[in-house]
């Protein structure tokens, strides 16, 4: 049993598509490849203490409004033998081309200068919270060569107006490499594809090319059924697959799996411009019917429930270990007063305060019809529906009609959720990042058109008064405080206040929290005990190989 | 070119005896062939007549020991082959059932359309026959050309046509090439022209009689009509309610025939001789296989039954048995009053 | 155009493209058969024509465009003067409404096994007729009508037969079902295509009596088609009726029943004579075929002039060229035939005799007599 | 002229067919870009793509020019097609719509070809047999068999199937064309590899269809043996072995010819979850991905050859069958009643 | 013209019928019901495999219509998560990822799958019926015309265009899902009726209801439509295997909108919780399985049966209003 008969030579992961099938610009996003050991990231992210460390990119000086960005110096393109220098130019291009693209990141500078050979300049727009920095960068990979982005880049230097930008960002979406053009810089180098699997070797000038002792990263097309992937040993590990209860009951002696403290779960989108749940008492008082407890067991092992939705931490108390870090975000106050959402005779109170009636068993509304929605759920991710039938089953015990209504994945995404088209929907919440900025951003930005919220507007009671008067509020205005706030007082004080305005105005409930988790086959492979530490680093799949905690046995 | 015509059967090619034809239906046990008793004569026409469902085509199968699934056979029938030793026809080998049919014995079906492979072509019927017999292909197919020819067919078009392309007249002479292309002593002919117009049909008689003629076959022809065999046959065999009622020389059924059920047959079959106002149906319908009438089963339709008739089934026999011609009816002599012979008599009156 | 007549066909021609296979559609060869050639006929009331001809000359096709089903090509066929097909495109001045045509020309198909539904009993197929013809009647009332019929042609209990289906009546009594129910329609005229041919001789004359007598209770015409003289000559005698001899979409003969039958004039009618086997032992029959061919041409390439030329015994050289004209024999106008032999004056009976063509194989036809009869 | 004729009907339809789809994939919500924002939404960025990007993609990703009328791009795209060029992949990108099939035709097509004549052949056999033993426990025991599999789906044969040959015994691989790491090409070890790879997938056609064709040919067997011609060959002595083979045999299968060829439309159909199922590099798999993806060019090219094939077999069948069976005259044509 | 009561007296029958007409109205409609009704019903039930065939059938429309009132809804929690089969009475056939009784869902996916499968059955043989009898019928430029619709419909391929169609569509109602789910598969149907109609036309009897003047829906529903029947059943049968089979396809890759429960959700989610890895799981895939292939089961068991039910003579032998003892077996 257990994991791709080898000579320890190759690792090998799985892979859903064909490989003839990758382009090789990691911007355009039909089908790119863009691989984690073809080429660094510029930082590590520890998320148990939500520290960073430098790795591809070290962070020079930070002061006033500039940023001085360097490129490690032994690290060098796949180019032959030993390669070409990684310098400014590069990473000045994938700090341009993110620009182009629009990511958050580019919204924290205004100028970008290249500094020498190996350094960019960039010059902030005002005081920018450090940390929020730093996590900006956090998933960026040194994947730009300038040799290929250069057109795209001098176009946008010469660029004034919006439009320009718009047509260069089409065009850098659009435009795909072939594989000859493109040089990674981290430890693998690709090597070859076809149909059924893409195969990198070993970078001997890569500057952790020591910490590995084995020959070849393969990425090998697998079924999508991932379960039979993973137990049927057809690769060595998987990066984090959330996999269903059997599969940790089956899985062999062999295989082993670690929880990442890389949290995710399910939430329930209200639409803001519905009659119903336009109003946030009726917002909270269906959340207090719903049973988040069950809904992370009806999830499975890996599910925790949220115990204080706030938008920023889940598990609230600790019970489970990973969002821990999350405390220091929020004062200890904020923690204890969050509200838990798990009296369903309070949401009677306040469905009957806004003029709901229930009858036999059944909730009308005030209008008379009967209290009843439709919960949409993205029909192929099979794994969500035993959560929100949950909810359905809690909403109609209650006495509220409820239906799970299953919509096919695109189609869903596009008509429904981003068209703000349903009355409640389904979605994920994430909290992979360092700084709470990034949570409210998906509540406050982002999904407001989805949820036809309006963030400059809303209502919450105040602090610590559930049941207090509604006064109005902005979140919005509070994140751009979160932006510049310069010390982490500040910074708690104004994360408290968002958080409490998501917990009480409840844009949307935060159901459960899901950790990922990781799995090796360790008969051929040696890797760090499920135990330690050296899992609460996102990624430890990349990561393990450049610092030598996996071996090939 | 009058051929023989015989009164009694001197040198029998087929000998059947008691043979009964019975299947199994769910209303009873059905006697289509009811221990029949017949000789046919070594190069003679035999024809047997009778009407819808009377058993005639049972009486075919039963010489070729063919008669389909689920239905019974038993009695004896020997078969005479010119040379060598008499064949128990009901009990074969293997090998004998190759050997006499179709090189001894052959049959011409009632639809020769339907007696052909749709997607064969008639060539190859007659290349896979000679085959199969382990005859020589070439010289059989000589044969067949010949054979085709003297039916009057353009024998080249004929073998490279599929069966569809063939018209009724046509793909019926092209069986009996088929059937005789082994030169089989006898050949049994189940209303070979019944699906044919009169012009054909005749034609095919005519051609019947030379080829009979000309290589010395026994032929059973088998029919309904009458008036087709009457100049064909050399004996007639009529047959009712699955049994032979009359068996005699032709002229002599033709014109004193010997039992009510014939009589009333010839009265009443059209035709251009007797004067119209003359012809009478039969009264009555033929009797269902499984509930035969007992005593003579004609009786219930026969102006001259009585009490004897309704208990004992009259023996198929003759006063004068040298003539060859039979009857199976207690008052034989009272049938030519009874049942007058129309076309006879007008020519009497004449 | 006489009002008199239940039916009149006036130069009638229906054409057929044949099916072709593959190969000759590639070669672009489009092939029409003349099932009918310029024929005309009057079916007068109460009157009975029997047609006679071999498979394929066109008889089916005739009958059926005398009941308004076969769109003829060219010609006109009129229902008591009124023009059929123009009746149903609704052409010009409509007297008899199509309907009513239509419910007055009725069929008795050949077979009797594939004429009535099998799927429905007796009762109920002639139930049909009824309730078209007579929309007012009850359920009852038709039973009642249906039953009468049915004991009418000799099956009792009729009660029990009503209840039957197809498959439980013999080929007779089918047949006899098919009878009752075009007369239930109550037609003007009914075509009877070969209704008696699938049937076993000894039930063909108890058939044809019915059909008789029922014609005159009814008094309706009967078109008889056969390919059997002794059947035509009994049903068109016994009514005093006329009979056609059709060869390949021509009416070669026409004339009264007894005319034709003792003083044939087309040397194809004789063929016919001669083909119809006699029950008369003392008769010789052993003469040789009166034809020079056994196959019937190829109807989609018919031969030019007289289409009977390559298989008569008496052609000439001149009935390849030209076409014979209906004459009347001894001038009597009700028996027609088309034939060169009728003209003592035409070239026909200076030209030379036809000699067989290589192919043929028939032995020479002994030649009966080759003087035109005076 | 028949052929003409026919030629014209099938490229009437074969416009018509493309009229058809071409509206209905432009009536299908979202675009190509509602994908990859699917794509975003659903991993929540889990995955190195920022949910910023998600508002930017709007009009990033489209092939066609928005702007332009529905029916000039129906005519641009038609004349392209007709022209053999199925235009640029959206989904795969730097990929040509036809380079996509090209790939991944062959698997298709040997796919099916191997499942549609082993269903046949199991069929006609099994069917031909239990007609000659009609009535007896053989028959009746294969006939609710073939009943019995009949009624069993594809895909749950295909994952029963999965269980027991891959997952427990682990005889059978679950899934791709071919092992992994060798070389494409003619060499006895790749073509073993591509039979051993499409034994599942096929097995679970083969043993969910040979019930049908083994019904129908049994029916047409028992007819054929009532004919009587096959009398008439009994007693001509024609062998037994013979008479079931090229009299009852081949009569019985004639009919089924075109089955066979309308079969291929509906297997290609099925491929989609086959191929899904066993992660199969086929035409359905590209198919299903190009309408996730929202790929018109994609989805409209597959749909196109797939209609292509279906049409050509089709015709094919319709012009070869008169060849192939003597009794069938092509043409038709009576006039209206 | 002739007259229509010629010279045969009937008075004296008629006399007797008059007398009679209640008992005659009463004896006719026993008649019928014994020919429509019961004849068939005895005739299915001498054939094993439409009697199997109705059995199963009969017990799947009983779960349908009464299985909802006998068994609670599924809803999470009814037990235990993922419990194995035959333990409790309460979730007899185990539970699911959410506790909810396998049982309670595959009861309560039957009404929608039962919904889809007559919506869907009916439209295909109603429209393929239509179609094909009226084009073969009429021939001529409606023949042409249908034909090449049926053309179009047959050469698209099916399951992808069910997936097009239900994308653009969303539809979520059971009829309107099942319908979509046949939506080409009608043209195969109406192909080969117009061919069978073909020949049927030709049939001397049904030239001879043209001839009397029948207008042609009736002589399609006389004289055609008994002909075909046993086909059309067949094929009936067909189109609801195919709804069966398409709908759960369709469910299991995701595409199929819609609210109800349906046996392709539970397999589709037992198979994405890896139920089929272990024994001890793969109940929860093995019932809907069942279920699935239970019902195509009986309803090609029933339409293989049923040809029997439009034999004429097979139905005359099992009337009793008819009598059977006529001797004329061709
Ligand atoms: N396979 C069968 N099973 C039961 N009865 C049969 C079978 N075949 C024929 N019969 C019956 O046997 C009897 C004689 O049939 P046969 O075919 O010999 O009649 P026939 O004289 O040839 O009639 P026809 O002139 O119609 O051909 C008929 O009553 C017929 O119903
Ligand atoms: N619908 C049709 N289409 C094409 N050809 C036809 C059609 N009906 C008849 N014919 C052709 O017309 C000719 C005359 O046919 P018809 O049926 O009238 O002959 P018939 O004298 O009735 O023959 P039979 O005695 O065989 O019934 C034949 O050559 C036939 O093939
Ligand atoms: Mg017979
Ligand atoms: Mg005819």
């Amino acid at each position: 049993l257990g994991g791709v008969e080898g000579d320890g030579e190759t690792f090998v992961e799985p892979i859903t598509v064909d490989p003839t099938n990758y382009q090789f610009n990691h911007l355009n996003l039909q089908h790119p490849f863009s691989h984690a050991m073809q080429s660094d990231q510029l930082q590590r992210y520890f998320i148990n203490d939500g520290t960073f460390e430098s790795y591809a990119v070290n962070i020079e000086e930070f002061e006033g409004d500039t940023a001085v960005l360097k490129v490690r110096d032994d690290l060098t393109w796949h180019n032959g033998d030993p390669g070409d220098p990684v310098n400014a130019d590069d990473l000045y291009t994938k700090l341009v081309t993110d620009a182009i693209i629009g990511d958050t990141m580019s919204t924290l500078w205004t100028d970008i200068q290249r500094d020498g050979d190996k350094s960019v300049e960039l010059t902030l727009d005002g005081t920018i919270n450090k940390n929020l920095f730093r996590d900006g960068l956090n998933y960026y990979w040194l994947e730009t060569p300038f040799r290929l982005y250069k057109d795209y880049v001098e176009r946008w230097e010469d660029a004034t107006t919006d439009d320009e930008i718009a047509d260069i960002r089409n065009d850098l979406r659009n435009d795909s490499f072939d594989e000859e053009k493109v040089k990674g810089n981290g430890p693998f180098q690709f090597e070859e594809r076809d149909n059924r699997h893409l195969k990198m070797s070993l970078y001997e000038h890569h500057p952790d090319a020591d910490n590995i002792n084995w020959k070849n990263w393969e990425l090998r097309k697998v079924s999508t059924d991932t379960a039979s992937v993973l137990l049927g040993g057809e690769v060595d590990g998987i990066r984090n697959y959330s996999a269903p209860e059997t599969v940790f009951e089956q899985a062999p002696d062999d295989l082993l799996n670690a929880q990442l403290p890389a949290l995710w779960g399910h939430s329930l989108p209200f639409n803001h411009e519905d009659d119903d749940f336009s109003n946030i008492r009726v917002r909270q008082a269906v959340s207090e019917f719903i049973d988040r407890q069950a809904c992370a067991d009806n999830y499975g092992r890996l599910g925790q429930p949220v115990e204080a939705p706030s938008g920023l931490v889940g598990n609230i108390d600790g019970q489970n270990e990973p969002s821990n870090r999350w405390e220091n975000k929020v004062s200890d106050e904020m923690a204890e007063q969050l509200y838990r959402y798990d009296d369903p005779e309070r949401g009677r109170e306040l469905l009957r305060g806004e003029g709901y009636q229930k009858d036999d068993d059944t909730w009308y509304r005030p209008n008379g019809d009967p209290f009843e929605m439709t919960i949409k759920v993205p029909a192929g991710l099979t794994d969500w529906h035993p959560v929100y039938q949950t909810i359905v089953d809690n909403l109609e015990n209650e006495g509220i009609g409820a239906e799970l209504q299953r919509i096919e994945e695109s189609t869903y995404w596009a008509d429904h959720y981003t068209a703000g088209n349903y009355k409640v929907a389904s979605t994920g919440w994430t909290l992979q990042r360092s700084s709470p900025y990034y949570v409210f951003d998906m509540y406050y930005n982002i999904d407001t058109e989805f949820m036809n919220l309006d963030p400059e507007n809303l209502e919450a009671p105040p602090m610590g008064e559930p049941d207090g008067e509604l006064q109005s509020v902005d979140p919005r205005g509070l994140m751009e405080e979160l932006l510049v706030a310069q010390d982490e007082e500040e910074a708690t004080a104004i994360t408290d206040e968002l958080a409490w305005i998501t917990n009480q105005t409840v844009p949307m409930l935060q159901l459960n929290e899901i950790n990922d988790p990781v799995w090796f086959y360790t008969d051929d492979w040696e890797v760090p005990d499920p135990d330690s530490e050296k899992y609460q680093s996102k990624w430890p799949l990349w990561w393990f190989p450049r610092n030598g905690d996996m071996q090939a046995k | 070119m009058q051929r023989k015509r015989t009164k009694t059967v001197d040198d029998p090619i087929f000998e059947v005896r008691d043979t009964t034809v019975s299947f199994d239906m769910e209303r009873g046990e059905s006697k289509v062939l009811n221990e029949v008793n017949i000789d046919v004569d070594r190069g003679e026409v035999l024809g047997v007549v009778g009407e819808s469902g009377s058993g005639k085509s049972m009486f075919a199968s039963a010489l070729l020991d063919a008669v389909v699934d689920p239905g019974v056979l038993t009695g004896d029938i020997t078969f005479h082959p010119e040379s060598g030793e008499a064949i128990d026809l009901l009990n074969l080998s293997q090998e004998q059932v190759k050997q006499v049919r179709w090189e001894e014995i052959s049959m011409v079906f009632q639809g020769a359309m339907s007696s052909f492979n749709p997607t064969m072509s008639i060539g190859d019927h007659f290349r896979e026959t000679l085959a199969v017999h382990d005859y020589d292909v070439e010289e059989g197919m000589e044969r067949a050309e010949e054979l085709l020819a003297d039916l009057y067919l353009e024998s080249e078009q004929v073998l490279d046509s599929y069966p569809h392309e063939l018209s009724g007249g046509m793909s019926q002479r092209a069986l009996i090439a088929l059937s005789l292309v082994l030169e089989p002593e006898v050949l049994v002919m189940d209303e070979p022209t019944a699906a044919l117009d009169l012009l054909m049909q005749r034609s095919i008689i005519r051609l019947i009689r030379q080829i009979a003629d000309e290589r010395d076959l026994t032929i059973v022809f088998i029919t309904h009509d009458l008036p087709l065999v009457a100049n064909l046959a050399d004996r007639i065999a009529v047959l009712y309610a699955f049994e032979f009622v009359e068996v005699g020389p032709a002229y002599e059924v033709l014109t004193e025939a010997k039992h009510p059920y014939t009589r009333a047959l010839l009265n009443s079959t059209p035709n251009l001789e007797t004067p119209r106002e003359q012809m009478r149906p039969i009264e009555g319908a033929a009797p269902d296989p499984v509930s035969v009438p007992n005593g003579c089963s004609y009786h219930p339709r026969c102006p001259l039954a009585d009490a004897t008739c309704e208990r004992d089934d009259p023996p198929l026999e003759s006063d004068t048995p040298e003539d060859g011609h039979v009857a199976a009816c207690h008052y034989v002599e009272k049938v030519p009053e009874t049942v007058p012979l129309t076309l006879q008599e007008v020519k009497v009156n004449e | 155009m006489s009002e008199d007549h239940v039916v009149s066909l006036q130069d009638v021609e229906v054409h057929f493209e044949s099916e072709q296979s593959l190969l000759s559609q590639l070669r672009g060869e489009t092939e029409i058969v003349k099932a009918v050639d310029g024929i005309s006929l009057d079916i007068p009331e109460n009157d009975v024509v029997a047609l006679v001809g071999e498979s394929g000359c066109g008889k089916s096709t005739l009958g059926k465009t005398a009941i308004g089903v076969q769109r003829p090509t060219s010609g006109s066929v009129t229902y008591r003067g009124q023009d059929i097909w123009k009746a149903k495109d609704k052409d010009g001045n409509v007297e008899i409404p199509h309907d009513e045509i239509r419910q007055s020309l009725q069929i008795i198909p050949q077979d009797p096994g594939a004429s009535l539904n099998p799927n429905k009993t007796v009762q109920h197929s002639l139930a049909a007729p009824l309730k078209l013809r007579h929309p007012e009647m009850d359920s009852f009332e038709r039973r009642e009508r249906i039953n009468e019929m049915i004991s009418r042609v000799g099956m009792s209990p009729p009660e029990d037969y009503a209840k039957r289906f197809p498959h439980q009546l013999s080929g007779g009594e089918k047949q006899r079902v098919a009878l009752i129910r075009a007369l239930l329609m109550n037609p003007d005229l009914i075509l009877a295509d070969e209704a008696v041919s699938a049937l076993d001789v000894s039930l063909r004359i108890d058939m044809m009596d019915l059909m008789l007598e029922l014609q005159e209770e009814f008094n309706t015409s009967f078109l008889f088609i056969s390919h059997n003289l002794s059947n035509a000559s009994y049903v068109a005698g016994k009514s005093d009726g006329r009979i056609g001899i059709m060869y390949l979409g021509e009416l070669v003969e026409l004339g009264p029943i007894d005319e034709v039958l003792e003083n044939p004039k087309h040397p194809y009618t004789k063929a016919l004579v001669w083909a119809t086997p006699n029950l008369d032992p003392d008769i010789d029959d052993e003469t040789e075929s009166p034809l020079r061919k056994i196959d019937v041409p190829d109807p989609r390439n018919p031969p030019s002039g007289c289409r009977f030329h390559t298989r008569c015994p008496k052609a000439r050289e001149a009935c390849k060229g030209n076409t014979p004209e209906a004459v009347a024999v001894d001038g009597d106008e009700d028996h027609t035939v088309t034939c060169f032999r009728e003209i003592d004056d035409h070239e026909y009976w200076d030209s030379p005799k036809l000699e067989d063509e290589p192919s043929g194989t028939e032995s020479e036809p002994t030649a009966l007599e080759d003087e035109p009869v005076q | 002229m028949y052929i003409l004729k026919r030629l014209g009907q099938a490229f009437v339809t074969f416009v018509a067919v493309i009229t058809v789809t071409f509206g209905l994939i432009r009536a299908m919500p979202g675009g190509p870009a509602d994908y990859i924002r699917a794509r975003v939404m659903r991993n929540r960025g889990s995955e190195g793509v920022s949910m910023s990007e998600i508002n930017s993609l709007t009009e990033a990703y489209t092939n066609f020019d928005p702007s332009t009328p529905v029916y000039v791009q129906y005519f641009d795209y038609v004349t392209n097609i007709l022209q053999g060029n199925l235009g640029q992949s959206v989904s795969f990108a730097g990929q040509s719509v036809n380079s996509l099939i090209i790939k991944a035709a062959p698997w298709t097509i040997f796919l099916l070809t191997i499942a549609i004549l082993l269903t046949f052949a199991v069929g006609i056999v099994l069917g031909a047999v239990m007609a000659y033993r009609e009535g007896s426990r053989f028959d009746t025991g294969s006939t609710v068999l073939s009943m019995f599999v009949n009624s069993v789906p594809y895909y749950v044969a295909a994952l029963l199937l999965v269980y027991v040959f891959s997952i427990q015994l682990s005889i059978f691989p679950q899934s791709g064309n071919y092992a992994v790491g060798l070389e494409p090409g003619l060499t006895p070890i790749f073509i073993a590899d591509v039979f051993y790879h499409a034994a599942l997938p096929v097995a679970s056609l083969v043993l969910t269809g040979f019930g049908g064709v083994a019904i129908t040919m049994r029916g047409n067997s028992i007819q054929e043996i009532g004919e009587d011609y096959i009398r008439v060959a009994h007693l001509r002595g024609v062998p037994g072995r013979r008479i079931a083979v090229r009299y009852v045999g081949r009569n019985a299968l004639l009919p089924m010819y075109t089955n066979l060829m309308i079969s291929v439309g509906f297997m290609f159909g099925g491929s989609v979850i086959l191929e899904q199922i066993f992660a199969y590099p086929g035409l359905g798999n590209y198919l299903l991905q190009g309408i996730h993806a929202r790929d018109y060019p994609l989805m409209m090219g597959i749909f196109i050859v797939i209609t292509a094939a279906v049409l050509i077999c089709i015709l094919i069948a319709d012009l070869t069958y008169g060849l192939i069976d003597p009794r069938v005259s092509a043409g038709e044509g009576k006039e209206a009643y | 013209m002739a007259e229509t009561n010629s010279t045969f007296d009937a008075t004296d029958d008629r006399d007797s019928t008059s007398d009679g007409s209640a008992a005659t109205r009463s004896e006719l409609y026993k008649e019928w019901l014994d020919v429509a009704v019961l004849a068939p019903l005895r005739i299915a039930w001498n054939d094993w495999r439409t009697k199997t065939g109705s059995l199963i059938i009969l017990f799947y429309v009983l779960m349908g219509t009464v299985g909802p009132y006998l068994v609670p809804a599924p809803t999470q929690g009814q037990g235990p998560q993922l419990a194995g089969p035959f333990q409790s009475m309460s979730y007899p056939l185990g539970t699911n990822k959410i506790g909810a009784s396998l049982l309670s869902e595959i009861v309560y996916s039957t009404p929608p799958v039962l919904k889809m499968i007559l919506a869907g059955a009916v439209f295909s043989t109603v429209v393929a019926t239509i179609v094909g009898t009226v084009s073969g019928y009429k021939g001529g430029i409606i023949d042409s015309v249908l034909t090449t619709l049926s053309d179009i419909a047959m050469t698209i391929p099916g399951l992808p265009l069910i997936i097009l169609l239900i994308a653009v569509f969303e539809p979520e109602s059971p009829y309107l899902i099942g319908i979509f789910l046949v939506i080409n598969s009608w043209a195969g149907l109406a192909r080969s009726i117009r061919s069978q109609v073909l020949s049927i036309r030709d049939h001397s009897y049904v030239e001879v209801s043209r001839i009397m003047g029948a207008s042609t829906p009736k002589i399609i529903v006389d004289d055609v439509l008994p002909n075909i029947m046993p086909y059309v059943l067949i094929n009936f049968v067909n189109s609801a295997r195919g709804v069966i089979f398409g709908s759960v396809a369709l469910f299991y890759l995701g595409f199929l909108s819609g609210f109800s429960n349906n046996w392709g959700i539970t397999l589709n989610e037992a198979f994405t919780n890896a139920a089929i890895y272990s024994l001890d799981g793969i109940y929860w895939l093995v019932f809907p399985m069942i279920a699935i292939v239970g019902l195509s089961f009986g309803l090609v068991l029933f339409a293989q049966g049923t040809e029997k039910l439009f034999n004429p003579r097979i139905r005359a032998r099992h009337a009793e209003a008819v009598d059977d003892t006529a001797p004329y077996e061709e």
